[in-house]
């Protein structure tokens, strides 16, 4: 709080050049900028009425004046789209052999499956100095995946694939956001990137490292299971069920019940049974659908759910 | 004012054009019609969207210059005209440059009624493999 | 034309004029004459921009905290939604050319009316109908798509009032087009005898050029916004992804109109800058040729730009190159302008009345909109900006910094014209400083915002953006200041403003050249002569000269 | 819009010359907004023919080539008739431009009638697009369903913003008739005929384009 950032962090190849381009194009707009301001205040001081200054116009060279100051601003536009033409395939261009992560966009999360196949959501692990590319689609609405770190962005449609590539540079948590207004949510559609060594990024895919947000074997279910989809904290369709557990839960006849483990057992099994009011009766019945060791480990990744905001965390 | 001699000055000191203007326009476009349907049978391949559109045209003109008096007009009529079609032509034409340079990528290329996303996370081999290569978002590979 | 009945008068020496001409409410709400309806125009477009004002409160006082806790995000949502389609269908569109170009713009050309009245008329109407739905949306509960509307969201997920609102955006559109026609036949056809197309003045060459944009631009708009519609309604319709539909034709189409819509936007502003600073430099405007000619430069070329928009909504890169190219070049005329405009108070006699004031104020605030909108252009540096608050600084110092100071630079400057009466100065000059500093302390912070990365139509966002956007509501409070107190003194200026007489600024011009307010007909002595160029000024003609 | 003494020119024009070019720019500047809106289906069309040729293909087969052509030639001879009424107006021939009038409408309901037997077929074959929509017909190529009903849904559109063109058309028809059955329309007179005709060929253009594309797309093998 104390200190205003003023610049973001660079921490993929491409963030330092393009940087170098923006403080080109500042530097090249402040130009033009203070010249013009500042002739406007001399000639508002110097011409001010009542001063007594030489206002005969000799000449006219109008013609002149306008050419050059048409001339002048054609070509260094012409120039400065050569040059980031240029920057931009540069940019944008996918190096051969990058590895490939899957990516997909939906209100309002991202999931993401990386080539073992592990998956996480909201996350995103990447090795560095390695070209990463994203492969990326929409199960609904257009999204836009941004990280601002790695000055990436593209946006993310539906029943299309989209690509965009990075190579990190620098291991760290950098946001990850959703940049294409997909509704309510919009702002919650973020997450972090970790940019780790490639023998990190080894040990977390065979799932060794718990250094950095690790999945349980709970939220993985919970996201197979599709319980991500309503229990969000944000959608209609169902209650958040974080930091549920414990806590006294209004149902819909009216009556109050608290969220023991029976509770949250009875509910995932018999949705319909005691439902939390306000809610419509939309859960499919889970009753010989789930294996008890995994309604266990479920029950347990519930427990473990605090009531905070999810998100990027850094 | 008289008014019964042909293409002359009329009250709104434009031109009344003569009756068979008008019926030997309606003639020529009705064989342009024919013309139009005839060509649609013939094999041209790619030719026939091309015939059938440069038929179009000529019909349109005509119309615009006989029907709607165009070609008796002022200049400024000329150019008021010619800007409408010069507009349509840059909604057509700069509408090119990326749908003739971009390929969709289809996730369901089978002929099912309504392709669908899975709701899942779609595990395309193909694309883990990198056999999708070829159809991808063209931008990166220039 | 029937002369107008005489009504005793209390005053006894009021001449007639197009105010006190008839007084019923009837006569006010059929008028054809095209000063009342300027009149009609602005007292609606000042209803929908306190209106807009009031949803960007909303949206400055939410993003005071990163938390979200001030509004649900669907609140947000909708109240970002709604500042946007309010202000640009509904105030940013109409407000040059409905009100200050409806009011002087036949006058200047030396005509009665416009060509069409009755067509002023009933686009007037369709602007209140279409207001009327829009004020119908907000009180049904809103919509949430933002102002873009763009599918599939608009046309399968949102759960608000998309359908109704795209129906005002199209009565409000047909508006626009009907001023704009309105505008072309009366510079083609009314102009007085010996007002050449060379001895017009910037403001009608401005208008000229928006109306391009507004005929041509504007119906694209509108069956683009009835192919949303019908996809709603019907269930199926072209921008469908699951049928093989294209969500990103939807963004061709929609910019194909609204990027040239920022020029309808910021066109006219740029007329009334013309107009202001020759008035009050006491000079003819430098290069009157190249700013008329770049204006329609800017109208045509405007058209050809609008993929700029889409560099990351996975077009294809050679088309991105060709907007790119074009964007770069739609950067010229404008340059051409700011130069001219800087130019023309070399060697003046400069004096810094309120309208200056703004007219200042524009010429740096559209530089730093415009600059930054090449960065913008260039594809490689729009990957990071696309959709941050690096857009909307940028967007917000054009059409805020730019149109709206324009908008009220004109409004002060013809403000004795329309009623006769004149504002306090020294007010009017505060109000127009307030104006400027609480601009830039309400959007400077937010190039910085774009450039961490801060994306637009944010809810909530990460804690470490809280000082820049804390700094952004502080100078949007200032600004409301500024804006709030205009209604206030120019209001009073009608009732206890001093008498401001034909030509209170010395100015050049045929609208100067009528009495304030002006009768009826304009020129109920029959069409004027013009014998002198536009802005013929002499910088030893002393100021209250006239 | 002439309502002064004279009758003719309004109050706010000099002469009557610069009103009837003023109605005559204004005529086209309508229709040349009328371009771009019909422009923006068109453009819309193109993009989907470029990328789903086979589906056009297929599509354009299911329409009945009788009923368009026949639709076109309807159209083709009311453009005729209406410029014939103009005529009339100008050189004072009321009878004739009374008639000309009849014979536009009576071939723009025809038009219209025809259009509804159309949209009536493509219901019983459910080439409606929405829940029912079910492509039973030859395929040309590979295309999917889901590109068919696109094209569907773009036949829909065109050609029901184009019918929604005509209603209004023929409504105002109907009311210029009313005036020419009151006199109103004199050698001296005659703006309004000629610019609902330029309205009308308008629309008439529009289908001369919207009928080789939607109907004969790939009529051949």
């Amino acid at each position: 709080m104390a200190t205003i950032p003023l610049i973001p962090e660079q921490a993929s190849t491409i963030s330092g050049k393009m940087d170098f381009l923006f403080y080109g194009w500042l530097a090249m707009s402040m130009f033009f900028f203070f010249s013009v301001v500042f002739t406007l205040v001399y000639f508002c001081v110097k011409y001010r009425k009542g001063t007594n200054v030489d206002r005969t116009i000799r000449g006219d060279n109008e013609r002149t004046l306008e050419l050059t100051w048409t001339i002048i601003p054609l070509v260094a536009a012409v120039l400065v789209f050569f040059y980031s033409a240029y920057a931009y395939i540069d940019f944008t261009k996918t190096p051969q052999g990058a590895m490939e992560i899957l990516v997909t966009g939906k209100q309002w999360m991202w999931k993401i499956q990386h080539p073992t196949g592990k998956r996480e959501i909201n996350a995103l692990h990447v090795p560095i100095g390695v070209p990463v590319k994203l492969t990326m689609t929409s199960e609904d609405t257009i999204h836009s995946f941004f990280i601002p770190a790695f000055r990436v962005k593209k946006d993310v449609l539906p029943n299309r694939f989209s690509s965009l590539w990075f190579n990190a540079t620098k291991e760290g948590e950098y946001h990850l956001f959703c940049t294409e207004y997909c509704g309510t949510d919009h702002s919650r559609m973020v997450g972090t990137v970790t940019a780790l060594t490639p023998e990190r990024y080894q040990a977390w895919l065979a799932g060794t490292d718990t250094g950095v947000t690790m999945a349980s074997s709970g939220e993985k279910l919970f996201t197979k299971l599709g319980c991500v989809t309503c229990h969000t904290g944000t959608s209609p369709r169902g209650p958040t069920l974080k930091g549920v557990f414990g806590k006294e839960v209004k149902l819909n006849d009216g009556s109050i019940v608290v969220a023991d483990e029976e509770y949250l057992r009875e509910s995932i099994l018999n949705s319909q049974a005691k439902l939390v009011a306000g809610y419509p009766p939309l859960m499919p019945l889970f009753r010989n659908q789930i294996k008890e060791q995994d309604l266990m480990t479920l029950i347990n990744y519930i427990k473990s759910l605090k009531d905070e905001k999810s998100g990027a965390k850094s | 004012m008289a008014h019964d001699s042909h293409a002359h000055d009329g009250a709104h000191g434009h031109t009344i054009v003569p009756i068979k203007v008008y019926v030997v326009t309606g003639i020529a476009l009705a064989v342009l019609m024919l013309l139009t349907v005839a060509a649609a049978y013939i094999d041209l391949g790619s030719m026939n969207a091309v015939v059938a559109m440069v038929i179009a045209i000529i019909k349109a003109g005509l119309i615009v210059l006989f029907f709607m008096n165009v070609k008796y007009s002022t200049r400024l009529t000329w150019i008021f005209v010619a800007s409408a079609f010069f507009w349509l032509f840059i909604l057509l034409g700069m509408f090119l440059p990326d749908y003739l340079a971009r390929d969709f990528v289809h996730q369901s290329d089978a002929w099912t009624s309504s392709p669908t996303v899975p709701s899942v996370l779609p595990i395309d081999k193909r694309v883990l493999h990198g056999e999708l290569h070829g159809h991808e978002d063209p931008a990166p590979e220039h | 034309m029937s002369s107008i009945a005489a009504r005793p008068d209390v005053i006894p020496a009021a001449p007639k004029n197009y105010i006190n001409a008839k007084s019923t409410l009837m006569s006010w709400l059929f008028t054809t004459d095209h000063k009342r309806i300027a009149v009609l125009y602005l007292i609606s477009i000042t209803i929908f921009f306190g209106m807009g004002g009031l949803f960007a409160m909303l949206i400055r006082l939410e993003l005071i905290t990163p938390k979200g806790d001030f509004l649900t995000g669907d609140m947000y949502n909708k109240a970002f939604t709604l500042h946007g389609v309010i202000m640009v269908f509904f105030f940013l569109i109409p407000s040059v050319p409905a009100t200050l170009g409806n009011f002087v713009l036949p006058i200047m050309v030396g005509a009665k009316d416009l060509a069409f009245p009755k067509i002023n008329l009933l686009s007037w109407w369709l602007y209140v109908f279409g207001g009327v739905m829009a004020i119908g949306v907000v009180i049904n509960g809103g919509i949430d798509t933002g102002w873009t509307f763009y599918p599939p969201y608009s046309t399968t997920y949102a759960a608000s009032n998309v359908t109704l609102a795209i129906l005002a955006a199209f009565m409000a559109g047909f508006s626009s087009i009907f001023t704009g026609l309105n505008f072309i036949v009366t510079v083609h056809k009314m102009r007085a005898p010996g007002m050449t197309w060379f001895r017009l003045p910037l403001f009608v060459w401005a208008h000229y050029a928006t109306s391009i944009i507004q005929v041509l631009g504007t119906p694209v708009i509108a069956i683009t916004l009835v192919l949303v519609a019908v996809e709603r309604v019907w269930g199926v319709g072209i921008f469908d992804p699951q049928l093989g539909g294209d969500p990103v034709l939807f963004q061709h189409l929609f910019w194909f109109y609204s990027h040239p819509a920022v020029y309808v936007m910021i066109l006219p502003g740029m007329g009334v800058i013309s107009e202001v600073i020759p008035c009050f430099s006491r000079k003819r405007i430098f290069g009157y040729e190249f700013i008329a000619f770049s204006s329609l430069a800017i109208a045509i070329i405007g058209f050809l730009v609008w993929g700029h928009h889409l560099y990351v909504s996975t077009q294809s890169t050679y088309a991105g190159l060709v907007f790119s190219l074009l964007s770069f070049l739609v950067a010229v005329p404008s340059a051409i302008k700011v130069f001219n405009w800087t130019a023309t108070l070399y060697k003046g006699q400069i004096t810094f009345e309120a309208p200056m004031l703004y007219a200042m104020g524009f010429i740096g605030l559209f530089l730093v909109g415009g600059l930054t909108g090449l960065i913008l252009a260039s594809m490689a540096n729009d990957i990071h900006f696309h959709d941050t608050y690096f857009v909307v600084a940028h967007f917000h110092y054009v059409m805020v910094g730019g149109m709206v100071m324009a908008y009220m630079c004109g409004l002060h400057f013809w403000w004795p014209k329309m009623t006769g009466r004149m504002y306090p100065a020294a007010l009017a000059s505060i109000a127009a400083i307030l104006v400027f500093v609480g601009f830039n302390l309400t959007f400077f912070p937010q190039f910085i915002l774009g450039f961490l990365g801060m994306p637009r139509r944010y809810h909530q966002y990460v804690e470490e953006f809280q000082v820049l956007n804390v700094m952004s509501s502080a100078g949007a409070s200032i600004l409301g200041i500024g804006y709030i107190l205009q209604p206030f003194y120019l209001v009073w200026s009608l009732v206890k403003g001093p008498v401001a007489g034909m030509n209170p600024w010395g100015a050049k011009g045929l609208e100067w050249q009528v009495p304030s307010p002006p009768p009826t007909f304009n020129f109920p002595d029959g069409q004027p002569i013009v014998v002198e160029e536009a802005y013929s000024y002499t910088t030893e003609e002393s100021h209250s000269g006239a | 819009m002439a309502h002064s003494s004279d009758g003719l020119v309004a109050h706010h024009f000099e002469d009557l010359e610069q009103q009837t070019e003023s109605a005559v720019l204004g005529m086209w500047l309508f229709l040349a907004q009328e371009v771009m809106f019909f422009g923006g289906l068109f453009v819309s069309y193109l993009v989907y023919r470029i990328k789903f040729p086979d589906a056009w293909a297929t599509a354009s087969g299911a329409l009945n080539v009788w009923q368009g052509g026949g639709n076109t030639v309807v159209l083709l001879v009311s453009s005729v008739t209406m410029a014939s009424s103009v005529w009339c107006a100008q050189t004072g021939r009321q009878r004739g431009l009374k008639l000309g009038l009849w014979l536009t409408l009576i071939l723009g309901l025809t038009f219209l009638v025809v259009k509804y037997f159309e949209y009536k077929d493509k219901f019983f074959h459910h080439l409606i697009p929405g829940a029912n929509f079910h492509w039973t017909g030859p395929v040309i190529g590979s295309p999917t369903e889901g590109q068919i009903e696109l094209f569907f849904v773009l036949y829909f559109i065109m050609t029901g913003m184009h019918a929604l063109h005509m209603i209004i058309g023929a409504g105002i028809l109907i009311w210029i008739m009313a005036l020419a059955y009151k006199g109103y329309f004199s050698p001296q007179r005659y703006m309004k005929v000629e610019l609902f005709g330029f309205y009308w060929h308008f629309v008439d253009i529009v289908w001369v384009f919207l009928f080789p594309l939607l109907y004969l797309v790939q009529r051949h093998g």
